[in-house]
């Protein structure tokens, strides 16, 4: 971890902990709070909290807040922030950090977004079990357990999408499959952070 | 008048050539002379000696001693504490004693890599010695042990083994130099001159070489290094100038510019000018201040034309610089 | 050499040394450890530099008969001067003083106390050894040429040029452009009070033109410097202007007449024209124009001399050529400005392709009555008067995309330009700051003001602004959407203007001119002062001073005063006529050169002559400067230099390595 | 391979006095941080720089010399430390001659303003030698040695 | 030109256009591709969100299988998505060893290894700009797309935040804008052209995504775009196929068909559009495409380009940029 942050004796902050577990030096304790992120964020005008106010709630360690906004999972990685920020903060790796970090500690339960992370394991369960992912299955199998109503809507896009070929029935698995599970597999064991 | 009323004269080798020996027979008629005004009690080039005479002696009874040769092994420090404290005046005589000379070039390899070079087999220069057989310090035979001096892991200049009076350098001297210096100290047992102060230089000169040089000289910018065999320099002007390495700039005067004069550069016998402390540092800065450029990699390719700096800049001065060997020979066993 | 005696003090600097480096220890062990190396004496105290510090110096001299003195504290470049002086006044040569910086490379620098307190012992053994070789020197006196050299003619520089030649000496003043007079002759008004720009600029400009003792050269720069403090040779390269100026009347029929229109990115930002001979502006000094040759017709195509028919006194002369001038000056004042951040490296700003956004120097010209509308703030259209405008402040400032450093004036410029803006349109206007800084006399009440004419201000740097409609209202609109950060919300909010406030940087040339002049710029390239604090407008370099935003950006108020300071500098310079350089120097001990020459190309000063009658080398202490090389290139030794002497050196090294201390009895 | 990581390098630095002596000054005045295994030395000019400082530095028993000045062509005597540029480059090949590593000497350019530079190459050069090892020349260099056992242990301590 | 490819799973089947058309001109322009054997999903934006590590050594297997192609370590990716996942993972690893260590520790127990900076990742749209460039494009133009107005959608992860290289610029890219010009199309100032097309958002919230999009085909729509040309299956996938949804959500009525540059660039090279996978979109490009040969509408009728009034001021030019 390159994270140059707190070489200091005191017990790491809840900060301290979203800086040493996002990759890189991700300079998230130098935020001047100028909310470059916050305006320039397509979804920002639906997130309960803009990421500058995000950061500041992490550095007065208000965990629960942060952990139960749906900020993180509004993130559509377009790395506009990123990009803008006058102080080089990795805005989106922060972003990814909070959500792993809101998993392990079931906080998105609460936000209201509460859906957004099944649909981040759905996807993965394909990936895992197949090495590819596999919209139509994507689709249905999330869309019937958390959003049946989207299902309906959505039904019109699926079939045109079947018609021209643009969706398995079957999802294709990767002859690698079990050297994969492996070596994720043992990545888990590496602790699952960095 | 009779032979033990004149005052002592002793003359030893250390690691040396013998050099230092025929440029005091050089000096031609003034052997005559020291014969005349010494008592020769010690030479064993000249005369047969045995150490046990000289161990035998009063300490300090003997007035002059030159010490020619640098100190590489046990005997060679054995005989200069020993002429040390039979002497009243030591002179480290020549390049070996004063510096360590081409002898001390030996301190660039460790004691290992040197017997390799000498003894070994396969990448020995010219021995045929197929069991490898090594000189043993201790060796038993039927007969009884033998031991031989110890070969110490790098040559020293004899003053850093003992205090020495006065230095007298050149490889060889200058006889004329020596005829100077022989006549002095007869002028001094006369009461007709006093000593120099301890530890000066005598029988050369203060300033370097190219004081005495003829060459005609100029401001100087280097492009490329050239080696004499490689070109006909012109014989009028400075050979540095010509982008031959002359040591000559660094080498105290004393010799005659003799080597510059023949056309030759000056390879730096004589040793350091007055007060300076590491000779190759100064030829070394010297040479790379004149080169003509500013871009690093030109830099680079221009002293490709100085393939041995060490060998070239410390040819005569290893020993008694400031590294003094290489870290192979230093960090050899001793 | 004579027995040493030396005194070692080791100072607390408060708790910058103290804080990390235990003081009282090192003091302690150089009591007792080099007592063997000639040190009588050792203390520690809060700061050195006092002078209660220094008296405590004096007083160790005399009581312990002290002939040497180690002082451990800061960077010699900071306090060697005052402890010099404390010895001489305990009538001691001050250079048997020895300095050794345990805060600048020890405990600032260092955070394991232990290691930092050894580092401090060695530091200090090093100065000891060190002190034991050095010499009682006397200072050079060179003299010092009255006339000074003022590069740049914005403020700062009239400023500058005004102090000196009031004060009856005699300036040189370098402008690059046809005119001086530089930013704040673009200016329409100036903040806080408001008044206007030409009016309080435009005096000082006829004074400097018409001063006895200036002597002016635009359309003109620097092209070599040579010398030192005291006495330099400067080339000045002036370019033709194909007018006579002894002639011209500057009645500007020439300008009037001349077909050939040309946009003024120089004085008018892009934002207006002029003509291929032109004065930048009707209150120019000089007024006589000059003649741009790349856009002029006759240059290019050979035809036209419209100008040169109707000149009345026959002023033009197409045959004018550049000259070089080279001039004598004791000292160098530097003041050459800034250039503005260039607003196109933001493309989400969308400068240069939304027509409506403009840059805070367009603006000013938009805004002066003698600008391309006449003051009126308008579109680019030209005619439409904007309804609503957002500031936008720090435009490449603090940001790390681009410029660190905060530009220190946007924020008052843009309080200035919502005032003008409200003033002239009564629009709605709106500022986007990321924090208001307005640390000056009435800046704050500026502030206020502006708040009570009803700007908005949103805190929030700008994130975009863009033409994209997104919703009723926004349409044929600039969208300038934002977070307000004070309400947590992204807000877009539609203008009809938009006003960058761009920053300020080094001119592009600025390493250039530093090169030239043997300075150091910042790596922004802001030149580097003497000292931040207290000696921000000279530079490392002596004889040459720098003012106004060349040393960083900043206001009028504090270009002037660096103006005046550098001039105040200078005249106490020459007033002294001479002034003492140390005494640094090499010298060739001749018995013992051998004339080989190897020196005598080692110095760029020429201050190695050989006489060839002696065959000896030689070095003229009035020309040689001291930095050593030839002392290091002379294969015989027969060089030595004073001050850094190879004794003083070798010594230091072994003391740093502690090879000094004896053994104790096992 | 333990006392490889014990190991503290001792390492002298050359600078001169308008560059690299004040990027050393302006790395303290701006705290940046840099290990405490670097002595510093002003010159006037890294053009004073005697090849003999630099082996009377490894002879009197330092692991590293460190050289620095103005970058090439801002020399504050106009050109000198292009003659430096020209001396390091013989006397590094003649050190490696002498078994020296890579890395026991180095010329750094830095400029007044670069604080922060100087600090990053005296860091990287301590760990270079760090790993490099001892050098110990003056325990065995007795021909100039002014150093006795005894000394070797009072060294350590301090 | 050699390089190793890797697809992503969207080319298989959803952008599975992309990939024909890829593979059709690829040939032409003297492209060879060399398909990572049995590559696996690059886990999109999803994985790192669950588990950093087990994210990192999934793409790292990628990268680890790529290293044994014979591409002098040219990797490149069509899918703007598996492209930044691919160029950031290689990135990283290549500064941080820990990370690089702990990845390589997984990737042992598949026996796979990979060194760090050994590759290179490339998005198709950099390969065509920077390799095959300008130049070679044009003279390979039998059809020019006269007539008809692009509006040029890079979207997000090609140009930000740029790991291994930036190589257009982040905030008003031009590559695929002077590719289109190449082309002989009318390529619309298209503000949005680095805008978010929502990602996963229509998974997330639909509202949300759904004024995303709805933004982009506007602005496209104000612009009078005949066709958005796109260089991503996910955002290919949102405007085409989320178009009917955005209508039915805000009763507008947009019927913008949405391609891959690569599809263009075949027209214009000649490839039969059947051999383009067109006709894949949901929004029908056929009425669009059948306006090639239309002349250009004249710079006046143009809105966005009014003449100035004689009192207009200057208008900076972008030239000082660089």
């Amino acid at each position: 971890m390159s994270s140059t942050h707190n070489t200091s004796p005191r017990a790491p902050t809840f900060m301290d902990e979203v800086i040493n577990h996002t990759p890189g030096d991700n300079r998230l304790a130098n935020c001047i709070q100028c909310g470059t992120c916050g305006g320039s964020c397509p979804s920002g005008a639906d997130m309960e909290h803009t990421p500058r106010a995000l950061f500041q709630m992490i550095k007065g360690g208000f965990r629960e807040m942060v952990l139960r906004s749906n900020t993180p999972w509004y993130c559509v990685s377009c790395y506009y922030c990123t990009s803008r920020c006058p102080q080089n903060i990795h805005i989106t790796d922060v972003m990814y950090t909070l959500k792993r970090m809101a998993l392990k500690e079931g906080y998105y339960r609460e936000s209201s977004a509460s859906e957004a992370p099944a649909f981040s394991s759905t996807f993965i369960d394909y990936v895992e079990n197949y090495g590819r992912s596999f919209e139509l299955g994507l689709a249905t199998r999330y869309l019937l357990r958390y959003n049946p109503m989207g299902m309906v809507q959505m039904a019109g896009m699926g079939m045109g999408m079947l018609r021209r070929g643009r969706m398995d029935l079957i999802p294709t698995r990767i002859k690698g499959i079990n050297q994969l599970k492996a070596i994720l597999g043992k990545a888990k064991t590496l602790g699952g952070e960095v | 008048m009779s032979a033990n009323s004149k005052p002592k004269f002793a003359m030893y080798w250390g690691a040396s050539c013998g050099g230092c020996e025929v440029a005091v027979l050089n000096t031609h008629e003034k052997i005559l002379d020291i014969d005349a005004n010494f008592d020769v009690v010690f030479w064993p080039v000249a005369m047969d000696a045995k150490y046990k005479d000289v161990e035998a002696m009063e300490d300090e009874s003997i007035l002059v001693t030159f010490y020619n040769g640098g100190i590489r092994t046990s005997e060679n420090e054995h005989l200069a504490k020993l002429l040390r404290r039979k002497s009243k005046i030591l002179v480290a005589f020549g390049s070996c004693a004063s510096e360590g000379c081409i002898p001390g070039l030996a301190n660039l390899y460790s004691k290992n890599e040197l017997f390799n070079t000498v003894y070994a087999q396969r990448d020995g220069c010219s021995t045929v010695n197929p069991e490898n057989i090594r000189p043993q310090q201790n060796w038993d035979a039927p007969e009884g042990s033998i031991q031989i001096p110890e070969f110490y892991s790098i040559l020293r200049p004899i003053n850093q083994v003992v205090d020495v009076d006065y230095y007298l350098p050149g490889c060889p001297p200058e006889s004329e130099r020596i005829a100077e210096v022989v006549d002095l100290v007869i002028q001094v047992i006369r009461g007709e001159a006093a000593l120099p102060p301890k530890g000066s230089v005598i029988g050369a000169g203060a300033s370097t070489v190219c004081d005495e040089c003829k060459r005609s000289r100029n401001v100087k910018t280097i492009k490329k290094f050239v080696r004499i065999q490689d070109f006909m320099p012109d014989p009028s002007m400075c050979l540095l100038e010509q982008g031959i390495v002359c040591n000559g700039p660094a080498t105290r005067s004393g010799c005659g510019a003799l080597c510059p004069s023949a056309g030759a550069v000056c390879i730096g016998c004589y040793g350091v000018a007055e007060g300076v402390i590491d000779y190759g540092a100064r030829m070394l800065s010297a040479v790379s201040s004149v080169i003509d450029s500013r871009n690093e990699k030109e830099i680079e390719k221009i002293i490709e034309g100085i393939p041995d700096p060490a060998g070239m800049f410390y040819r005569f001065s290893l020993a008694s610089s400031l590294l003094g060997a290489s870290k192979s020979a230093w960090h050899d066993k001793e | 050499m004579i027995e040493p005696r030396i005194g070692v003090y080791v100072c607390h600097c408060g708790t910058n040394i103290a804080g990390v480096v235990d003081v009282a220890e090192v003091s302690k062990w150089a009591s007792e450890h080099l007592k063997g190396r000639g040190v009588v004496i050792s203390r520690d105290y809060k700061f050195m530099c006092s002078s209660l510090g220094q008296e405590l110096i004096e007083k160790d001299i005399k009581e312990y008969r002290l002939n040497r003195v180690v002082v451990a504290a800061c960077s010699p470049h900071l306090h060697e001067a005052t402890f010099r002086t404390a010895t001489k006044s305990a009538g001691l040569n001050p250079y048997l003083t020895e300095m050794v910086s345990i805060r600048e490379q020890d405990s600032w620098v260092h955070t394991d106390k232990i290691a930092a307190t050894n580092k401090a012992k060695a530091m200090i053994s090093g100065g000891v050894e060190r002190v034991r070789y050095h010499e009682p020197l006397e200072p050079l006196h060179v003299p010092i040429h009255p006339a000074t050299l003022v590069v740049g003619g914005g403020i700062a520089g009239i400023q500058a040029v005004l102090e000196l030649a009031d004060a009856g000496q005699k300036v040189y003043l370098v402008e690059r452009e046809p005119s001086i007079g530089g930013h704040m002759a673009q200016f329409d008004k100036t903040f806080p009070t408001l008044d206007c720009s030409a009016c309080i600029l435009t005096p000082k400009m006829v004074s400097v033109g018409k001063h006895p003792n200036v002597e002016l050269f635009t359309w003109s720069e620097v092209t070599n410097v040579e010398g030192y403090v005291g006495n330099f040779t400067v080339n000045i390269h002036k370019k033709a202007r194909f007018v006579k100026e002894d002639i011209c009347t500057g009645c500007s029929i020439c300008q009037e007449k001349c077909p050939k229109k040309v946009i003024d990115d120089v004085f008018e930002a892009g934002l207006g024209y002029r003509k291929a001979v032109y004065t930048p502006f009707a209150q120019a000094i000089p007024n006589y124009p000059v003649i741009d040759k790349e856009n002029c017709t006759y240059f290019q195509k050979g035809t036209c001399r419209a100008c040169e028919k109707l000149c009345p006194t026959k002023a033009i002369d197409f045959t004018q050529e550049d000259q070089d001038i080279s001039i004598q000056v004791g000292n160098i004042i530097l003041a050459t400005g800034y250039d503005l951040f260039d607003s196109r490296r933001i493309p989400q700003y969308g400068y240069a392709r939304l027509a409506n956004v403009f840059t805070s120097l367009e603006f000013e010209r938009l805004s002066n009555s003698a600008g391309p509308t006449g003051g009126k703030v308008v579109l680019r259209d030209g005619v439409t008067e904007p309804k609503t405008v957002g500031i936008v402040h720090c435009v490449g400032s603090r940001d790390k995309n681009y410029n660190n450093y905060c530009s220190a004036i946007c924020c008052m410029q843009s309080l200035k330009f919502a005032h003008l803006v409200e003033e002239r349109t009564g629009a709605e206007v709106y500022n986007f700051y990321i924090d208001i800084r307005t640390p000056a006399k009435d800046y704050d009440e500026f502030y206020q003001r502006v708040l009570e004419e009803g700007t908005i201000f949103i805190r929030g740097k700008v994130a975009e602004v863009t033409d994209a409609a997104r919703m009723a209202g926004e349409e044929g609109k600039i969208i300038i959407q934002v977070e307000d950060t004070l309400m947590g919300k992204q807000r877009r909010i539609p203008v009809d203007m938009v006003i960058l406030s761009a920053g300020l940087e080094p001119r592009r040339d600025a390493k250039a001119v530093a090169k030239l002049f043997g300075i150091s710029c910042s790596s922004a390239g802001w030149v580097i002062e003497k000292h931040p604090k207290l000696d921000p407008i000279a530079t490392m370099t002596d004889g040459i001073f720098i003012a106004g935003c060349m040393q960083g950006p900043k206001d009028i108020p504090a270009s002037v005063a660096q103006g005046a300071a550098a001039a105040a500098r200078v005249l106490g310079r020459i007033q002294q006529k001479e002034i003492a350089l140390e005494p640094i120097r090499a010298t060739v001990n001749e018995t013992q050169c051998s004339g080989c020459r190897i020196c005598n190309n080692m110095c760029p000063y020429n201050a190695i002559l050989f006489h060839e009658d002696r065959a000896v080398s030689e070095v003229n202490p009035a020309l040689c400067q001291g930095c050593g090389t030839c002392i290091a290139a002379c294969p015989a030794g027969a060089i030595s230099g004073t001050g850094f002497s190879n004794e003083q050196v070798m010594a230091q090294i072994e003391g740093l390595l502690l090879l000094n201390l004896e053994a104790e009895p096992a | 391979m333990e006392e490889q990581q014990q190991f503290e390098p001792k390492i002298i630095g050359f600078t001169c006095n308008w560059c690299s002596y004040r990027a050393a000054d302006l790395a303290g005045i701006s705290r940046t941080k840099y290990p405490p295994n670097v002595r510093l030395i002003r010159l006037m000019c890294s053009g004073r720089l005697d090849p003999t400082f630099v082996f009377k530095a490894f002879s009197s028993g330092a692991d590293g010399v460190l050289i620095s000045g103005c970058h090439p062509g801002d020399c504050h005597y106009v050109d000198q430390n292009y003659k430096t540029m020209r001396r390091f480059a013989l006397m590094e090949k003649m050190l490696v001659q002498m078994g020296f590593e890579q890395g026991r000497i180095k010329l750094v350019w830095a400029s007044a303003g670069e604080g922060l530079q100087f600090a990053e190459a005296v860091t990287g050069m301590v760990e270079t030698v760090r790993k490099l090892g001892p050098l110990d020349w003056h325990i065995r260099g007795q021909s100039n040695g002014h150093l006795t056992k005894e000394l070797l242990l009072k060294e350590d301590v301090v | 030109m050699k390089y190793g490819y890797y697809p992503g799973c969207s080319l298989e089947r959803n952008a599975a256009a992309y990939n024909v058309s890829t593979m059709a001109i690829a040939e032409p322009l003297g492209i060879e591709f060399n398909e990572i054997d049995d590559w696996n999903c690059c886990g999109a934006t999803e994985y790192t969100s669950i588990d950093l590590l087990a994210a990192y050594a999934l793409i790292a297997r990628n990268l680890a299988l790529a290293e044994q192609l014979p591409d002098n370590g040219k990797l490149v990716a069509p899918c703007s998505a598996c492209f930044l996942n691919l160029t950031k993972v290689a990135h990283q690893l290549e500064e941080e060893e820990t990370l690089a260590d702990k990845v390589n520790l997984a990737l042992a127990e598949g026996k796979l290894h990979y060194t760090p900076g050994s590759i290179q990742v490339y998005h198709l749209l950099e390969v065509i700009f920077n390799d095959v460039g300008l130049d070679n494009l044009a003279k390979k133009v039998v059809k020019p797309l006269k007539g008809l107005r692009i509006a040029p959608y890079y979207g997000c992860m090609i140009v930000r935040p740029g790991y291994q290289r930036t190589f257009d610029n982040p905030e008003h890219p031009t590559s695929l804008d002077s590719i289109m010009n190449a082309l002989g199309a009318f390529v619309v100032d298209f503000p949005m052209k680095a805008n978010c097309c929502g990602g996963h958002m229509t998974q997330i919230s639909q509202p949300v995504a759904l004024e995303m999009l709805r933004r982009l085909l506007k602005n496209a729509a104000d612009y009078r775009a005949d066709i958005i040309v796109t260089l991503c299956p996910m955002c290919q996938l949102n405007l085409d196929a989320y178009q009917e949804n955005v209508n039915a959500y805000f009763k507008t009525d947009y019927h913008i068909p949405t391609l891959y540059f690569t599809q263009l660039i075949g027209i214009a090279m000649g490839i039969p559009a059947e051999q383009l996978g067109i006709g894949k979109e949901l929004v029908d490009a056929r009425p669009a495409l059948a306006k090639i040969g239309i002349e250009v509408p004249s710079e006046e009728s143009v809105p966005e380009k009014k003449k100035h009034p004689k009192e207009s001021l200057p208008m900076p030019t972008m030239s000082k940029e660089d």
